[in-house]
């Protein structure tokens, strides 16, 4: 399927709908790191070829997109599916075609249906994410949690993970409300959960929704904290809400690899490529990731292998064991004399059986408009 | 001459509906247009207010070619026109079906005018022209139309659902309409009785004029009679 | 459920309401005077929407230059496609405009994206907090956004019904051949039109966006519910799209504490049913008669 | 390359239709329906849960079609009641309700997780490719539709329900039935989108309640009105139009060079819009054009 | 065979129909007249079930039919035609005619596919019907034109022509001959005498043509603002000062 001098890879994202505000980004950056591995001369003696598409963060139109990526473009892997809906109707394409599907989605049932091997997840399931939301909910000794979820997959099993772990410690939630996407206010919704005087609200929600229910919430004056993922705590929300409204909420992240080269790396890039900080998009990272592994697994299969074994050497490049790399060019030195272990800027991968990497989790609190680790979190 | 039509050809997009068809109102005259229904009458007259997509030929009023002015503006230039269907402004009020009319002078004494011409509207001023009979709207069209003090007014088929006594009002109107300096060009079916108050009348068939003459010529045309205007 | 909660739940629906009486308004606007539904009505408010952000950023981050931008752009881009595309479109069926608008709609959301991105912008409004009488809520902005969405509806209706200009846009609604014989200009009446839409959604996108988000997606999303006021009040009934946007944001607020938020939506429908069961042709249309 | 083209026929065939259900409501009797999506959904859902469960593919699929049938009963007895405008959004809103009771109700349609795992048509089939037998079971399902529903418009029944269309109040002055023809050809294009619901969920093999948005009835008006309001021919003839645009906007890159990917999403947009617009001032009375003059 | 009997109607507190009676016997001809805005178009509206009366009754073959929809009546033979034509405007002349024509197979979904040759057989006796109804409203030359580009005056004779052709055993016409030629007015009236004579079809005619009225009609209403102002002999009715006063504005 690949010519010799290139191998295609499809980037199948978000451009438009409601995922758009991580999906440009992401797309982005697949872009830029393709180049800057061109740049260094392509991985297993090819180039890589970039056929960007946009899935409009619906199943239908990531269906027709993925079948022209691998009908029309031949591409040899998809990078970037975000939606779990999105994920889950391209995986049988990509399963039928032997080829490489490297998503973000966080829905469980991806990992079950993922039978051939095809599917990579950079994301946390969220059912860990709920996990992490317990840990921080019960390290900062709230009672009365009430949870508030963005009706789609990823936010209900985000709030639903949160609940069955939050029960399963013997703690009760006092409310859960789901609210429907693109109102205009969610006044009415924030008042349900104020009457059944939480002391917490977990969210399981977007950066929109949430600057929204964050300013209802404030002009109410009840008082009240918040526990919510990273990508709708970040710096954006900072700025779109100033710094007295977000003071005193919990974002709840997988650790990017902070300290390790790569995320800093990320960082830049990410910073020249869109003029906003690398931490507002935790799945841009996970995109840089993906191209970093898929380059050094077509470096460790050798000159014109195929998509199939390709992916076979993912492991023994992104596994647990081996010797730690932070880059592409590291990681072709180190192969030379042995297995190796990319430690990305998302994470640092490891890739398990099925497919999923399992990031650690940091706890962070926002003070005084600054996002500051309060602790880090294994679950 | 006041309006002068010439060799006028109209349609919709399909065949010719009118060929080449001339006709003139002198001023202060009143002339009828006769003829079978389908016979290329209504055609006529939209075409001289400018509601015919396809016109070609020339229409003279006052001198001044109606093909180069839009027939927004030919209003302006003393033109009024009834249609023969949906002649008024169904949602909205009576009242407001007269205010809308523009290039009017003194609008409230015009109304007042119109109102008294015809009394049935001033018991239904504030009624939406939809809900009047038949006749009331009729009544309401012609007083639209003789708002603006036009020089030339058009009227398709102003009796028609009007009862007996409208109808002579009607034609007692349109007779005294030359004395303020209005002339009509008149569409009707009633056509003895509206030639018996004209100067002069054309009796259309297919798209061409096929009679024309002065009312007394045609009233004793006995085989046009028999053929267009019937017994009565 | 206490009455001071239900009390508020109704505060909230009737702050919503108003802000989907805005686009309801625009839209049956343009169906009673051109006779389709305008389907990049939405649009037109992102857009608004996107020029107060940049009003914002150029001049000075202040509700007037916020409304100043959006009335630009809001007027612009509605007089344009009115020119460039529904003039032409005139007599049209219904579905033929309505199909001409979405692909208005698509384009102007294309043209916007393509310069200004995805990302969610924020119009700055000071945040203040709620008025608390025994329990009941009231929030300031709220009460500018009531009062702003009122003036604009009084506007509107100040020049449709008390102004010859207005009796000339409905003359040319109900029949444009009689109109232009009347002398009217329908081009005129048309561009008048597309200014009061341009306006009306202007006001709709800036107090929409102050109070959510700024996203490309804003007022295609809002389309349903204005419609669905449109309806309810009787399509072309400008009074009767107000109350009914009214009524259908009270109402679905308030079923929030029994049905929850997500079938809230399908409350406004079920309640808009029922009018319409009883009352076929909208809370205030009126029936013509058969003759 | 074949492949893809197979898919996107197939999507064509499907919104063809869905256009012929809503050409024969909207062209034909004149009933507007703006929640076409709502029977498209309950056929899909209805065939696909179905087929999980075991029951012929071919027989969930008839299911689909009736219960999608059955479900526009009580809406077009309402519309006895209601015209046009009206008749709009209530069907709108019914297909939000749908939409959302999907959405909401896990234990039946798996909620907001979606429906994986649909069974595709022919997969237990030893031979030939699935996608093409799809086609071409999808084609002749189209073409019998085709014929069966020209037949009709051509008959007596097509001609009284047109004048419906055209006038109802005298139709009924003539004294025939129009509400129960109403109902007949409602309910008739809510099982043709039903069918089109379950050829849908048995190509796309996963459903969710996002893919049933009233955004796809958008696109079957688009089809219908770019087509020709009222012609068969236009209806078929609009869908392939409409598919060839929302796919061949995806080429469009390879003519654009300059234009950066994430661009590329506007471009594509703003080229639908574009030829929406051209479209519908250049052919006003559809690609098809006017029946009769 | 058809009786109005004390209708009352009021729109917004304007009493359109006031205490109405209104008898037709069977094989009857009865002229309505009466001033513009007298309610005859409305007391037609209530007899064929448009609009519903406020009090009163309506009995048709006599039977109460007060209640039913208009379809229903129009099925026991009751047609009507409209003061303003309501043509189909995007069916050719001839079908607007075969569309009135009444049938027993051809409007079925079931016998469209399953019965095509009974359907053709029926179409061709009622297609024959409807040329020979053109022909003689002279509106053959246009059978094969869309309805919606006639002219005013063709509407109407469309209009009479579907009613023509219902066959129904009382036929109410909402001024038939407005905006008709004259010379074609009188073929008319001859037509419905004998329609009425060979037929026995009951005729109700709105008319504003007293020639027409004093032709057509053997028994005369005269309604004034809402009410029956006279009733009786034609000629009698029309002699009546009362009638030419409110009327005909004393001229004859
Ligand atoms: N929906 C309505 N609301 C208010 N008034 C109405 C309504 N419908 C009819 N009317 C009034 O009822 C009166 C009678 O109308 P109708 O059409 O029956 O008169 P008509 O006798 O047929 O007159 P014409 O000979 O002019 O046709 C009119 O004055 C009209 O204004
Ligand atoms: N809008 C239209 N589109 C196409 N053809 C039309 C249209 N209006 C009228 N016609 C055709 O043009 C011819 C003349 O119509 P017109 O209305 O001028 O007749 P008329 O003399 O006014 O008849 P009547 O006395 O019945 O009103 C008719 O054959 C008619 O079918
Ligand atoms: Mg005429
Ligand atoms: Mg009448």
């Amino acid at each position: 399927q690949a010519s010799s001098g290139t191998f295609r890879i499809g980037a199948l994202n978000s451009i438009t709908g409601s995922g758009s505000s991580y999906g440009v980004g992401m797309q982005k950056i697949i872009i830029a790191m393709a180049e800057r591995i061109n740049a260094l001369g392509g991985a297993g003696g090819r180039k890589l070829e970039v056929f960007a598409e946009d899935d409009q963060t619906k199943p239908e139109a990531g269906v027709l997109a993925a079948k022209k990526l691998l009908d029309v473009n031949k591409v040899g892997a998809i990078l970037g599916t975000f939606s779990s809906g999105v994920t889950l109707a391209v995986m049988p394409l990509t399963d039928a075609a032997d080829a490489i599907l490297m998503n973000t989605s966080g829905a469980p049932s991806i990992s079950e249906r993922n039978t051939k091997g095809f599917s990579w997840r950079f994301e946390a399931t969220n059912d860990r994410y709920g996990r992490a939301f317990a840990q921080a909910a019960k390290n900062n000794g709230f009672e009365r949690p009430a949870t508030m979820a963005f009706n789609n997959a990823s936010g209900l099993s985000n709030t639903q993970g949160f609940k069955e772990a939050w029960e399963a410690a013997g703690g009760k939630v006092v409310q859960s409300v789901v609210y429907e996407p693109n109102r205009p206010s969610y006044r009415s919704e924030v008042q349900k959960i104020i009457e059944a005087k939480p002391d917490v609200v977990v969210m399981g929600s977007y950066l929109q929704d949430t600057t929204i229910i964050l300013r209802e919430w404030y002009q109410s004056g009840y008082d009240l904290r918040w526990i919510m993922p990273n990508w709708a705590g970040n710096e954006a929300l900072i700025k779109a809400l100033g710094k007295d409204v977000c003071e005193g909420v919990l974002t709840v992240g997988t650790i990017s690899n902070e300290g390790s080269p790569a995320l800093e790396d990320f960082n830049t890039l990410y910073q020249k490529l869109t003029g906003n900080p690398g931490s507002t998009n935790s799945y841009a990272s996970m995109c840089y990731d993906m191209v970093v592994v898929l380059a050094l697994a077509m470096e460790a299969a050798g000159p014109n292998a195929s998509s199939v074994e390709i992916n076979a050497k993912i492991p023994e490049v992104a596994g647990a064991d081996g010797t730690v790399v932070h880059s592409f060019e590291e990681g072709r030195e180190k192969l030379k004399s042995g297995k190796i272990s990319y430690q990305g800027a998302s994470s640092k991968l490891n890739f398990d059986k099925r497919g999923d990497a399992s990031p650690d989790f940091s706890i962070n609190i926002i003070k005084n408009g600054v996002i500051e680790r309060q602790s880090r979190v294994q679950v | 001459m006041l309006l002068q039509v010439s060799s006028l050809t109209a349609g919709y997009g399909g065949a010719d509906i009118i060929k080449g068809i001339s006709i003139e109102v002198r001023q202060g005259e009143i002339v009828t247009i006769a003829g079978t229904n389908g016979a290329g009458k209504s055609t006529l007259s939209k075409s001289i207010v400018g509601l015919v997509p396809k016109v070609s030929g020339s229409i003279l009023l006052n001198g001044r070619d109606l093909l180069k002015v839009s027939p927004e503006n030919r209003s302006a230039l003393g033109l009024g026109y009834v249609p023969q269907v949906s002649n008024v402004f169904g949602s909205l009020n009576v009242l407001d079906n007269l205010k809308v009319v523009r290039n009017v002078k003194d609008k409230p004494r015009k109304i007042q005018e119109m109102i008294a011409l015809f009394p049935p509207l001033g018991a239904k001023l504030k009624l939406p022209a939809q809900t009047l009979s038949g006749g009331e709207r009729q009544m309401l069209a012609v007083a639209r139309a003789l708002m603006s003090d036009p020089t030339l007014v058009i009227l398709d088929e102003p009796t028609a659902a009007l009862s007996p006594s409208l109808v002579e009002q009607v034609f007692r109107l349109v007779a005294r309409l030359p004395e303020q300096g209005v002339a009509v060009l008149m569409v009707e079916q009633r056509a003895r009785q509206a030639l018996s108050i004209s100067h002069r009348g054309y009796i259309l068939d297919q798209g061409s004029v096929v009679l024309s003459g002065t009312s007394e010529g045609l009233l004793s045309d006995s085989r046009m009679a028999q053929l267009y205007l019937g017994r009565h | 459920m206490t009455f001071i909660s239900l009390l508020n739940y109704s505060l909230n629906g009737l702050v919503e309401g108003l802000l989907i009486a805005l686009p309801a308004l625009a839209l049956t606007l343009v169906m009673g005077v051109a006779r389709f539904a305008n389907a990049a009505t939405g649009d037109y408010m992102t857009v608004s929407a996107y020029g107060a952000v940049a009003a914002q950023k150029a001049i000075a981050a202040s509700a007037s230059a916020a409304m100043l931008g959006a009335l630009a752009i809001g007027i612009a881009v509605s007089v344009l496609a009115g020119w460039l595309v529904f003039r032409l479109l005139r007599g049209r069926p219904f579905v033929t405009s309505l199909v001409a608008s979405i692909g208005v709609a698509l384009l102007t959301r294309s043209v916007l994206t393509y310069f200004v991105g995805h990302d969610p912008q924020t119009i700055e409004i000071p945040l203040m907090r709620a008025w608390n009488y025994w329990g009941i809520r009231i929030l300031p902005t709220d009460i500018a956004v009531a009062a702003i969405a009122l003036l604009a509806m009084a506007l509107v209706f100040g020049i449709l019904y008390l102004t010859p200009l207005g009796r000339e846009m409905r003359a040319v609604a109900d029949n444009p051949d009689l109109a232009r014989a009347s002398g009217i200009r329908a081009n005129r009446v048309w561009i008048t039109l597309w200014v009061i839409v341009g306006v009306l959604c202007a006001f709709g996108g800036v107090l929409y966006g102050a109070k959510a988000v700024v996203v490309p997606e804003l007022g295609w999303e809002l389309l349903i519910p204005a419609f669905a006021a449109m309806v309810a009040g009787g399509v072309g009934n400008p009074v009767g799209a107000v109350l009914a946007g009214v009524l259908l944001g009270v109402i679905q607020e308030l079923s929030v504490p029994f049905v929850g938020p997500s079938y809230k939506i399908a409350m406004s429908f079920l309640v808009l049913l029922i009018v319409l069961l009883f009352r076929p042709r909208g809370l205030f249309g009126v029936s013509v008669s058969t003759r | 390359m074949e492949s893809y083209l197979i898919a996107i026929g197939t999507v064509a065939l499907i919104y063809a239709l869905l256009a012929i259900g809503l050409n024969l409501q909207y062209g034909f009797i004149g009933m507007v329906n703006f929640g076409h999506v709502a029977f498209f959904a309950i056929g899909a859902y209805t065939s696909a849960l179905l087929s999980i469960e075991g029951v012929p593919i071919f027989i969930g699929m008839l299911a689909g079609a009736v219960l999608a049938a059955l479900s526009a009963l009580p809406l077009s007895m309402l519309s006895a009641r209601l015209s046009d405008d009206y008749l709009a959004i209530v069907t709108l809103g019914f297909s939000e309700t749908i939409r959302i009771v999907i959405q909401e109700e896990n234990w039946l349609t798996g909620g907001i997780q979606g429906l994986p795992g649909i069974p595709s048509l022919f997969s237990s089939m030893s031979f030939g490719p699935t996608g093409l037998m799809t086609l071409i079971a999808i084609s002749a399902c189209v073409a019998c539709v085709y014929y069966a529903i020209r037949h009709l418009t051509r008959s007596p029944y097509g001609r009284l329900i047109q004048a419906i269309r055209d006038n109802e109040a005298a139709v009924q002055s003539l004294g025939k039935n129009t509400s129960w023809l109403k109902i007949q050809v409602f309910m008739l294009g809510a099982a043709l989108a039903g069918i089109a619901g379950g050829f849908y969920a048995h190509f796309m093999s996963y459903l969710s309640a996002e893919q049933f948005v009233p955004l796809v009835t958008f696109y079957v008006w688009v089809a219908v009105i770019i087509g020709g309001v009222g012609r068969m021919s236009g209806a078929m003839i609009g869908s392939l139009l409409l598919i060839a645009f929302l796919e061949g906007s995806r080429f469009a890159r390879d003519i654009l060079p300059g234009v950066a990917e994430v661009e590329m999403a506007s471009v594509r947009l703003g080229l639908i819009g574009l030829a929406l617009i051209l479209c519908t001032i250049y052919f006003p009375d559809g690609i098809m054009g006017k029946k009769r003059t | 065979m058809l009786a109005l009997n004390h209708i009352h109607k009021s729109f917004g507190g304007f009493h359109v129909l006031d205490d109405v009676s209104i008898h037709i016997p069977p094989g009857g001809l009865v002229g309505v007249a009466g001033t513009n805005g007298a309610g005859k178009s409305t007391m037609f509206a209530v007899a064929c079930g448009q609009i519903a009366p406020g009090a009163g009754t309506v009995h048709f073959l006599g039977e109460d039919i007060t209640q039913l929809p208009p379809r229903k009546r129009a099925m026991k033979g009751l047609g009507r035609t409209f003061q303003i034509p309501k043509e189909f405007g995007s069916l050719t002349v001839l079908e607007n005619l075969l569309v009135a024509s009444p049938r027993a197979t051809g409007e079925s979904l079931y016998s469209v596919y399953f019965h095509p040759r009974a359907i053709r057989r029926e179409e061709r006796q009622i297609r024959e019907r409807a040329e020979e109804v053109l022909e003689f409203l002279n509106l053959a030359h246009v059978a094969g034109k869309l309805a919606a580009g006639l002219s005013g005056g063709q509407k109407k004779l469309l209009e009479l022509g579907r009613a023509l052709l219902l066959s129904p055993s009382c036929i109410l016409l909402d001024e038939p001959f407005a905006g008709v030629n004259p010379v074609l007015i009188e073929q008319l009236s001859e037509r419905i005498l004998q329609l009425n004579k060979e037929r026995n079809i009951a005729f109700m005619i709105i008319e504003h043509h007293l020639e027409a009225l004093r032709t057509l009609s053997n028994d005369l209403y005269i309604m004034d603002q809402g009410r029956v102002i006279a009733h009786g002999d034609p000629s009698a009715v029309l002699d009546n000062p009362a009638v030419q006063e409110a009327y005909m504005g004393g001229i004859v």
